[in-house]
C-alpha cells in the first residue's frame, strides 16, 4: 500500500468526524435556552467551519497526484453496527472523489448560508431552534454523503428529511407553513418507499448494504454480477434496484411527478430554501443516483436510464413551464431548482455521470447565491415576497443585485459563468444519447434564461411599486411586527447577509472552469471519473445553447425590460399573449388540484372506509353475538319466568340492569328457579346420554 | 313378601303424596310420619332390621318432633298456607319437572339389567358387625361424620342464638 | 447466584400491594411511595438479572419447585432471550406509569394497589414456564385492568371495561380448553417439556391416544390433525385478541381511549406484548406444524392490521384513539416479523439470518413500541389533563405555548413513526428485511402501512401543535419536571435503542436462532404439513 | 312375580320425583324441607336395597346408609334452625320471598 492511499485510509476512518462536529453541535444547541442566540449562531458556524476544514483536506487528499490519475482514489472505513443472526450489519465512511467534492461543497455553501441566515432570522424569536435544525441538518446531509452503507445513506436521507420537515413548519403557527412541512415529509416518504424496496432488495442479494469493501463484496462491487440475474419487469436486478433506489431520488430530487412539496416547501425561511431546496438537500437524489451508478449501468440492456433520463427531461422542461407564470420570487426560483434538478437527472439518465455531478456543483453554488439574495431582497423589501410589488431594486440594494445578477446569469447558462459550462456539458451527453431529449432539454434551457430574465427586470428594473399597495396579506410574511414598516422605501441589506452573497458570486463566475473542455481537458471529469471516457464534444449543442439563452434573454428584455410593470396591480404582460395557458401555469398545471381530488382524498375516504368497517363490520359482528347472548338470555327468562314460575311474578326482577341482563334474569334468588334449572339441566343430561 | 312390598309401598307412596299436598302443616307432618313409617317397612322387609329401627328413632322421633316444633315456633299451629295454589302455573311446571324427572329415572332403571336381579334373602348384619366396620376401616369418615354433627350442633345454635344477641 | 431473583422480581410488587393495603386510606403519600419504591425495587433486581443474564444461555434463573404434585404442576420460572427484554420492559414502563399519576386523588390506595398486582401479574405471565400459573398470572393481568379502566375511566368506560374484559376472557377461554386436551393427552403443563414433545412428535402421538380412547367412549371419528389444528386456533384466538390482530382488535381503541392515563401506558407498552410473547413462547413451540401450514391466512391478517390500523387511525379525531390504533399498526409489524421467521422459504439464499433478522426485528419492535406508545399514551395524558378534550379539532398551535410539550411530543411521534437514529427504524428495518425475501408479498402490502402511519402521525403533529394557537390554551403551562422526567426517560431509550440497538439485539438474537433452527431442523415434518 | 331390585328402584324413584314435586311447588320453607326428606329417604331406600339384591356380603351399602341418615339429620336440624332464624328476619316462611340471593 502506497503512502498516498494509507492517507488515505487514514482519512476515511476520520471521515465521521465531517458531520460529527454539527452533530454535536445541534446537540448543544438543543439544550440552550431560546436567549443564548450568540452562542447558538457562534456554535453552529464554528462548527460547520470544522466540517469545512475537513472537508476540504479530505478534498485535497483526493485530488489526483502523480501518475495513479487514471484510477479512482478511494479509501474506506468500515466497522460493525450490530449483529443479528451470525451476521452483522456494518456501517461505514467512504472517501472518494464523489464524496469529497460533494462534502466540500456542502460544508462551504452550508456555511456561508448559515452566516446569511444570522442576518436573516437576527429577529426571530426562535433563533435558536433555528440554529440548532440547521446544523442537524448539516450534520445529516454531510453524513448521507459520507456513508459507505446504503443504509446510513437511507437514514441521513430520512434525517435530512426530518429537518427539512422541521425547516419547512419553522414558522409552524401558520396553517400554509403546517400543512407544507406534513406535505414535503410524506411526499419524500411515498418515493422512500421505492427507495426502501431497493434497499431490501440489494440486501437480500448481496448480503451487504455496504458500498465498497477491502474483500470486494461490497454491495457496489457486486453489481455486475446482480446486472445478470433477472428482475422484475423485464428488467436486471440491478436495474430492478436501481429503478426503485430511484423513486426515492424522484421524492428527495422532486422529480415529476413527486416534485409537489418543493414549491410548497417556500413556506419555510429563505435560508432554509437556500441550504434545503436549493443547494444541498434536493442534491441528495442526483448525488445518490451518482453514488449508485454502477446499479444503475450494470446491465446496458436496461430501460432504468431511459427512464431516469426521461424523467428528468419532463421535470426540466414541465418546471420551467410553471415558473414562467410565477409571481413568488422565491417560487420561481424554487421551480427553477426543479428544472435544473431535471436537468442532472437528465445527465445521468443519458450516462453523464459527471455532468451531473458537475452541475450539481455549480448549480448549488448560484442557486444558494439566487436563494440567498432574494433572502436579502425579502429582507430588504421588509417581507415582501411578490415580484409585483418589487421593482427598481437596483438603486436601493446594489451589491444584492449584482450578486443577483451574477447568479441569474449562471443559471440562464450565458458563457463564461459556471452554469454555462455545466448545462453545456449535460447537452452534450444528452445529445449523443437522445436527440428529442436534448431538443426539449435545449427548449427548457431557453425557458430558463427567459424566466430568469422576467424576474431580474421584475424585482431590480422599473421602479419601487411596493409603497402602491396597501398592506399585504400576512400569510407571506413570517413576522407581524414588520407589519408597520411595510411601506418603508427598500434598503440595503446588513454586511453578514450580502458577503455570503459576493462569496458565492466568485464562485459562481469562475466554479464552471474546472469542468470545461478547453482547459486541461475537463479537470472535473479526470477527478471525478478518470475511468471514463470523456464525452465527444459536439460544436453544434455549445451554439445552440449560447443562441437559446441569449434568444431567452432577449425575449424577457422585450416583454419586461423595454416597458416595466408600472403597478402592482398591472397583470403580466404574458397573461396577455398567452391567454388562459398563462393561468394553468400559474396554477402549475394543476397537478396540486389533482392530488387533491384523487391521491389525497382516496387515502382520507380508505381511512374513513375502515374506520366504519371496524365500527360496523367488526364491531356489529360482537354487538351481534351479544345481542344473540343477550336474547337467549331473554329466552331463558321467558321460560324460566313466563312459563316454569308464576306467569304473574312480581317487578322484583325489573331492576336487572346492564350486563348483568344476561343472567341476572335467572338469578332471582329464588331457590326453587334454581332447583327447576338444576332438575331440568339433570334431566337434559340424562337424556342426552340416554338417547345420545 | 310381594303382597307386603305392595302393601308398604301404597302406604309410602299415600304419606309422601299427602305430604307434599295438603295444605295443613299439621296435617302434611303427620302424612309424613305416615311416609316414615313405611320406609321403616320396607327395612324391615328388607332384612336391614338395623335401620328400620333407626328409621324410626331418628326419623319418626327426632326429625318429625323437630319439624313440629319448627311449626310451632313459626305460626299457628294449625297455620294454613294460604291460597290454594294447585293448578296454578307453578304448580304444573313444578309437577311436570317432577315428572320429567320420574320418567327418566325410571326409564334408567328399565334399561339397566342389575335391575331384574331378585331377591337372595341374605341374612340381617349383625349391629356388631356394623360397629367394627365404623371404627375400624371406616374410622375416619366416621369422625368426619362427628365433626358434621358438631358443626351443624353448634351452627343451629348460632343462628338460634344470633337473635337473642340482637335483641340484647 | 442461588437467591430466587425472579420470584422476587415478580413478587416484590405483591409485598408492595400488601403493604399498601395495610395502611390508611388517607396516607396518599406514602402509599405512593410504598408503591413506586415496591415497583423499583422489581426494577433493580430486574436490572442486576440483566448483568448476570448470558444471552447465549437459553433459559436462566430457572426455578423450579414441585408444587402440585398430583397434577403434575411444578412452579417453575425462567427467563431467555425471549422474556428477558419484556421483563425489562415491565420494570421500566410500570414504574414510570405509577409515576404518571402521582397527582392522583380520587382512590389512591386501589388505583395503587391495582396497579401494583397488574405488574405481578405481567412480570408472572414473563417468566412463567408452566401453563397452569402462567394462566393464572395471565388473567391477574387482566382483573386490576378491567378495575382501572372501571373506576378512573373516562365517559364509556363501562362500555369500554366491560368489552375488554368480555373479549379478553373469551379469548383465553379456548385457550383453557386447547391446554386441558393437551393436558389430558400428556399430562403435563411444563412449556419446555410441550416445546420438546412438540418438536419431537411425542405431543401428536399422545394426542393420538387420547383421541382413540375419546373415539371409544363416544363411538364418533376423530380426527387428530383437525384436533391440533383446533387447538391451534383456538390458542392463536387467545393471544390474537391480547395482541391485537386485525379484525379481532376492536376492544383495544375503546380500552385504550377510557382508560387512565398510566392504564394505558401499560396497556399499549406491556400488555399487549403479552399476547405476542405468548406466540413466542407457546404458539410457536407448541404448534409449530400448525403455524406453518395457516401461515397465508396468519401473514394476511398481519398485513391487514398494519395496513388497516394505519387508515383507520387516519380516520380518528380522538387523540388518544388514533394512538391507539398505531399501536394495531405496530404490533402487526411484529407479527409479520414472526410469522415471517417461521415461513418455509428454501429458495431464499442464507435463509436463517433474513428470519434472524425478522425475528430480533420483531422482538425489537416490541421492545421499541412498548417504549414510544407508553411516551405517546403519556403525553395524550398530560395535555388532556390540561384542556379536558381528546378531540384533534380543539387543539391547535400548542408548540406555541408548551414547546417543551411539543418537543417531547415531536419525538415520540417520530420513534413511533420509525424515523432513523430512534428506535422505531431498527426494528421495522429488521421485520422488513427479513420478511422481503421470505414472505416479499407481505412486506410488500405491509408497506403501504409505512407511509399511512407517517401520514396520520403528522397529521395528529400538525393538529396538535402546529397551525395557529387556540385561544382557549392562551394560559396552559408547560411540562412539569416529573413529566418531562418521564418523558426523558423514555426518550433516552428512543435514542439508545436507534443509535445503538446492538445491546438489545445481543439479549434476543441467540433465542431466536433457536425458535428459527426448530423450525428449519424439520423440514420434512414441514413439508408434509404444508397442503 | 318375584320382586327385583328393580321394584326398589322404580318406588324410590317415583318417592324421589314426588319429594321434588313439592320442594319445587310448595312455598312453605318447612314443606319443603319436608319434601327434601322424603327425597333424602327415597335414596337411601336405594342404598338398602341394592345391599339386598346385590351387594350383600358388603358392609359398604349400609355403612354408607349410616352416614347418609346421619347427614340428613343434621340438614334437617340445620335447615329448621334457618328456618326459624329467617322467620324471625321476614316474620314469614315463604321461599319466594327469600330473594337476597338475587344476582
Amino acid at each position: 500500500m502506497s503512502d498516498h492511499a494509507q492517507h488515505l485510509q487514514q482519512l476515511a476512518a476520520q471521515q465521521w468526524l465531517i458531520p460529527f462536529f454539527p452533530l454535536v453541535a445541534a446537540a448543544i444547541q438543543s439544550l440552550l435556552p431560546r436567549s443564548a442566540r450568540r452562542l447558538s449562531a457562534t456554535l453552529t458556524i464554528l462548527a460547520m467551519g470544522m466540517s469545512c476544514l475537513l472537508a476540504a483536506r479530505a478534498f485535497w487528499a483526493t485530488l489526483p497526484v502523480g501518475e495513479q490519475h487514471d484510477e479512482v482514489a478511494r479509501a474506506f472505513f468500515n466497522f460493525t453496527w450490530f449483529r443479528f443472526g451470525t451476521t452483522a450489519l456494518e456501517f461505514g465512511f467512504i472517501l472518494d472523489p464523489l464524496t469529497a467534492g460533494m462534502a466540500l461543497m456542502v460544508a462551504f455553501v452550508g456555511f456561508w448560508i448559515f452566516v446569511n441566515a444570522t442576518g436573516y432570522m437576527a429577529e426571530d424569536e426562535n433563533f435558536t431552534r433555528f440554529f440548532c435544525f440547521l446544523s442537524l441538518f448539516a450534520a445529516s446531509m454531510l453524513g448521507l454523503v459520507v456513508a459507505n452503507n446504503l443504509l446510513l445513506l437511507f437514514m441521513c436521507w430520512e434525517l435530512v428529511g426530518l429537518c427539512s420537515y422541521l425547516l419547512i413548519g419553522f414558522w409552524y403557527f401558520k396553517p400554509s407553513a403546517a400543512a407544507a412541512m406534513k406535505k414535503a415529509f410524506i411526499t419524500t416518504r411515498v418515493g422512500d418507499i421505492g427507495f426502501f424496496i431497493g434497499i431490501l432488495m440489494l440486501y437480500q442479494h448481496t448480503g451487504t448494504l455496504t458500498l465498497y469493501n477491502a474483500e470486494g463484496t461490497g454491495a457496489l462491487q457486486q453489481a455486475g454480477s446482480l446486472g445478470q440475474l433477472a428482475g422484475w419487469w423485464g428488467l436486471s436486478l440491478a436495474g430492478t434496484i436501481a429503478l426503485m433506489l430511484f423513486i426515492g431520488a424522484m421524492g428527495k430530487s422532486a422529480q415529476f411527478p413527486l416534485h409537489v412539496w418543493l414549491p410548497d416547501a417556500m413556506e419555510g425561511p429563505t435560508p432554509v430554501s437556500a441550504l434545503i431546496h436549493a443547494a444541498t438537500m434536493v442534491a441528495a437524489g442526483v448525488f445518490m443516483v451518482g453514488r449508485m451508478f454502477a446499479l444503475f449501468t450494470a446491465n446496458a440492456g436496461d430501460w432504468v436510464m431511459d427512464f431516469v433520463m426521461w424523467i428528468g427531461c419532463i421535470t426540466a422542461l414541465f418546471s420551467a413551464t410553471i415558473a414562467v407564470a410565477q409571481f413568488d420570487i422565491k417560487r420561481v426560483l424554487a421551480y427553477s431548482t426543479c428544472s435544473q434538478l431535471g436537468f442532472m437527472m437528465m445527465a445521468l439518465g443519458a450516462g453523464g455521470l459527471v455532468a451531473g455531478q458537475f452541475h450539481l456543483l455549480t448549480h448549488a453554488f448560484f442557486k444558494a447565491l439566487l436563494f440567498l439574495g432574494s433572502g436579502c431582497v425579502i429582507i430588504g423589501t421588509h417581507h415582501e415576497q411578490d415580484m409585483r410589488r418589487m421593482g427598481g431594486l437596483r438603486k436601493y440594494m446594489p451589491i444584492t443585485f449584482w450578486c443577483y445578477l451574477v447568479g441569474m446569469l449562471a443559471l440562464a447558462g450565458v458563457p463564461p459563468f459556471a452554469g454555462f459550462f455545466s448545462k453545456d456539458e449535460i447537452l452534450v451527453a444528452t445529445y449523443h444519447h437522445n436527440k428529442l431529449a436534448w431538443v426539449l432539454a435545449t427548449a427548457a434551457a431557453f425557458l430558463t434564461a427567459f424566466y430568469m430574465t422576467r424576474q431580474m427586470f421584475m424585482v431590480f428594473g422599473g421602479t419601487w411599486r411596493g409603497g402602491q399597495h396597501d398592506a399585504h396579506g400576512n400569510e407571506t410574511t413570517g413576522h407581524d411586527e414588520h407589519h408597520g414598516h411595510a411601506h418603508h422605501e427598500p434598503h440595503e441589506v446588513s454586511w453578514n447577509m450580502w458577503l455570503p452573497l459576493v462569496v458565492l458570486s466568485v464562485f459562481a463566475v469562475f466554479m464552471g472552469w474546472l469542468g470545461t473542455p478547453w482547459l486541461a481537458g475537463n479537470l472535473f471529469h479526470h477527478y471525478l471519473a478518470p475511468e471514463m471516457p470523456a464525452p465527444e464534444h459536439a460544436n453544434i449543442v455549445v451554439v445552440l445553447s449560447v443562441v437559446v439563452g441569449a434568444a431567452g434573454i432577449l425575449l424577457g428584455w422585450l416583454i419586461y425590460g423595454r416597458r416595466p410593470m408600472q403597478h402592482a396591480a398591472e397583470p403580466d404582460p404574458l397573461a396577455g399573449t398567452l391567454g388562459g395557458l398563462f393561468t394553468v401555469l400559474n396554477r402549475k398545471w394543476y397537478v396540486d388540484e389533482l392530488y387533491e381530488a384523487t391521491i389525497v382524498r382516496a387515502t382520507q375516504a380508505l381511512g374513513t372506509l375502515f374506520r366504519a368497517v371496524d365500527k360496523l363490520v367488526v364491531d356489529g359482528i360482537l354487538h351481534a353475538i351479544a345481542w344473540i347472548w343477550w336474547g337467549v338470555s331473554q329466552l331463558f327468562r321467558w321460560i324460566g319466568d313466563e312459563l316454569i314460575i308464576n306467569g304473574g311474578f312480581d317487578a322484583g326482577c325489573e331492576s336487572v340492569r346492564g350486563g348483568g341482563r344476561l343472567l341476572a334474569r335467572l338469578q332471582n334468588g329464588r331457590v326453587q328457579t334454581y332447583l327447576r334449572v338444576m332438575a331440568l339441566g339433570a334431566v337434559v343430561l340424562v337424556a342426552i346420554y340416554f338417547f345420545r | 313378601m310381594t303382597t307386603a312390598f305392595w302393601i308398604i309401598t301404597i302406604v309410602t307412596l299415600l304419606g309422601a303424596l299427602l305430604a307434599v299436598t295438603l295444605r295443613n302443616l299439621v296435617h302434611c307432618v303427620l302424612s309424613l310420619i305416615l311416609f316414615f313409617l313405611g320406609i321403616a317397612g320396607h327395612y324391615f322387609l328388607l332384612r336391614a332390621d338395623f335401620f328400620g329401627t333407626v328409621q324410626i328413632l331418628i326419623y319418626i322421633g327426632a326429625v318429625a318432633v323437630l319439624i313440629l316444633f319448627a311449626i310451632m315456633l313459626t305460626r299457628n299451629v294449625t297455620g294454613e298456607e294460604g291460597p290454594r295454589e294447585i293448578l296454578g302455573m307453578k304448580w304444573w311446571s313444578g309437577a311436570v319437572i317432577a315428572a320429567l324427572v320420574a320418567g327418566v329415572l325410571l326409564h334408567a332403571v328399565r334399561r339397566d339389567a342389575t335391575a331384574a336381579v331378585a331377591s337372595s334373602a341374605p341374612k340381617p348384619l349383625s349391629v356388631a358387625d356394623l360397629g367394627r366396620a365404623l371404627v375400624g376401616d371406616w374410622v375416619v369418615p366416621f369422625e368426619g361424620m362427628a365433626v358434621l354433627l358438631t358443626a351443624a350442633l353448634i351452627g343451629a345454635v348460632v343462628i338460634a342464638l344470633e337473635e337473642v344477641q340482637r335483641r340484647r | 447466584m442461588n437467591a430466587p431473583i425472579l420470584s422476587l422480581i415478580t413478587f416484590a410488587p405483591f409485598v408492595g400491594a400488601l403493604v399498601v393495603l395495610a395502611l390508611p386510606k388517607e396516607a396518599d403519600r406514602a402509599i405512593k411511595w410504598v408503591a413506586l419504591v415496591s415497583s423499583l425495587i422489581s426494577s433493580v433486581l430486574a436490572v442486576i438479572a440483566l448483568a448476570q443474564f448470558d444471552p447465549a444461555g437459553g433459559l436462566q434463573f430457572v426455578e423450579r419447585v414441585r408444587w402440585i404434585p398430583a397434577l403434575n404442576v411444578d412452579y417453575h420460572l425462567g427467563v431467555d432471550g425471549l422474556s428477558m427484554g419484556m421483563v425489562l420492559l415491565t420494570a421500566l414502563i410500570t414504574p414510570l406509569a405509577l409515576l404518571a399519576h402521582w397527582k392522583l386523588i380520587e382512590g389512591v390506595k386501589l388505583f395503587f394497589v391495582l396497579f401494583l398486582f397488574l405488574q405481578v401479574g405481567m412480570f408472572g405471565v414473563f417468566t412463567a414456564l408452566n401453563f397452569f400459573h402462567w394462566f393464572i398470572f395471565w388473567e391477574i393481568g387482566l382483573i386490576p385492568m378491567f378495575f382501572l379502566i372501571r373506576i378512573w375511566g373516562a365517559e364509556e368506560r363501562h362500555y369500554a371495561s366491560l368489552k375488554f374484559f368480555l373479549y379478553t376472557l373469551a379469548g383465553s377461554l379456548g385457550m383453557l380448553l386447547a391446554f386441558a386436551f393437551i393436558y389430558l393427552a400428556t399430562e403435563n403443563f411444563d412449556f419446555v417439556a410441550l416445546q420438546q414433545q412438540a418438536a419431537s412428535g411425542e405431543l401428536r402421538r399422545a394426542l393420538g391416544v387420547l383421541v382413540t380412547d375419546i373415539e371409544r367412549v363416544t363411538g364418533s371419528e376423530w380426527d387428530v390433525g383437525t384436533l391440533l389444528n383446533v387447538m391451534f386456533w383456538a390458542t392463536f384466538l387467545g393471544f390474537a385478541i391480547k395482541v391485537p390482530i386485525w379484525p379481532f382488535h376492536t376492544w383495544l381503541p375503546d380500552a385504550h381511549t377510557q382508560a387512565p392515563t398510566g392504564g394505558s401506558m401499560v396497556l399499549a407498552a406491556i400488555l399487549l406484548k403479552m399476547g405476542v410473547y405468548g406466540f413466542l413462547r407457546i404458539v410457536l413451540p407448541i404448534f409449530p406444524d400448525q403455524v406453518v401450514a395457516n401461515l397465508t391466512p396468519l401473514l394476511l391478517l398481519a398485513v391487514a392490521s398494519v395496513v388497516l390500523g394505519a387508515f383507520a387511525a387516519l380516520a380518528q379525531n380522538d387523540f388518544k384513539r388514533l394512538v391507539a390504533y398505531s399501536s394495531v399498526n405496530h404490533m402487526g409489524y411484529a407479527m409479520l416479523g414472526i410469522f415471517a421467521a417461521v415461513a418455509f422459504a428454501p429458495d431464499v439464499k442464507d435463509v436463517v439470518n433474513e428470519k434472524a433478522a425478522a425475528l430480533n426485528g420483531a422482538i425489537l419492535q416490541m421492545f421499541n413500541h412498548g417504549i414510544s406508545s407508553a411516551a405517546l399514551f403519556f403525553l395524550v395524558g398530560v395535555v388532556y389533563e390540561r384542556t379536558h378534550t381528546r378531540q384533534l379539532d380543539e387543539y391547535g398551535g400548542l408548540r406555541k405555548v408548551l414547546p417543551i410539550y411539543a418537543g417531547v411530543l415531536g419525538i415520540s411521534m417520530f420513534s413511533s413513526l420509525g424515523l432513523p437514529g430512534l428506535n422505531g427504524f431498527v426494528g421495522e428495518f429488521l421485520v422488513f428485511k427479513g420478511a422481503f425475501p421470505v414472505v416479499p408479498w407481505a412486506a410488500m402490502l405491509s408497506l403501504i402501512g409505512l407511509v399511512v402511519t407517517a401520514v396520520f402521525l403528522l397529521q395528529m403533529m400538525q393538529k396538535v401543535c402546529f397551525g395557529p394557537l387556540n385561544p382557549r390554551w392562551a394560559e396552559l403551562p408547560d411540562m412539569t419536571g416529573r413529566e418531562l422526567f418521564i418523558g426523558a426517560v423514555l426518550m433516552l431509550f428512543m435514542f439508545g435503542i436507534g443509535i445503538y440497538p446492538q445491546p438489545m439485539l445481543a439479549l434476543s438474537n441467540d433465542a431466536a436462532l433457536w425458535l428459527i433452527g426448530m423450525f428449519e431442523q424439520r423440514p420434512d415434518a414441514v413439508l408434509t404439513m404444508v397442503p | 312375580m318375584t320382586l327385583t331390585l328393580g321394584h326398589y328402584l322404580g318406588m324410590s324413584a317415583i318417592l324421589f320425583a314426588i319429594g321434588l314435586a313439592g320442594a319445587l311447588t310448595r312455598r312453605n320453607a318447612i314443606n319443603v324441607l319436608m319434601s327434601i326428606e322424603i327425597m333424602f329417604n327415597a335414596g337411601i331406600l336405594n342404598l338398602i336395597a341394592a345391599w339386598h339384591f346385590r351387594y350383600f356380603e358388603s358392609l359398604t351399602p349400609q355403612l354408607f346408609a349410616v352416614f347418609a341418615v346421619t347427614i340428613a339429620a343434621a340438614e334437617s336440624a340445620l335447615g329448621l334452625a334457618l328456618v326459624i332464624a329467617v322467620y324471625r328476619h321476614y316474620r314469614s316462611v315463604n321461599v319466594e320471598e327469600m330473594t337476597a340471593l338475587r344476582g
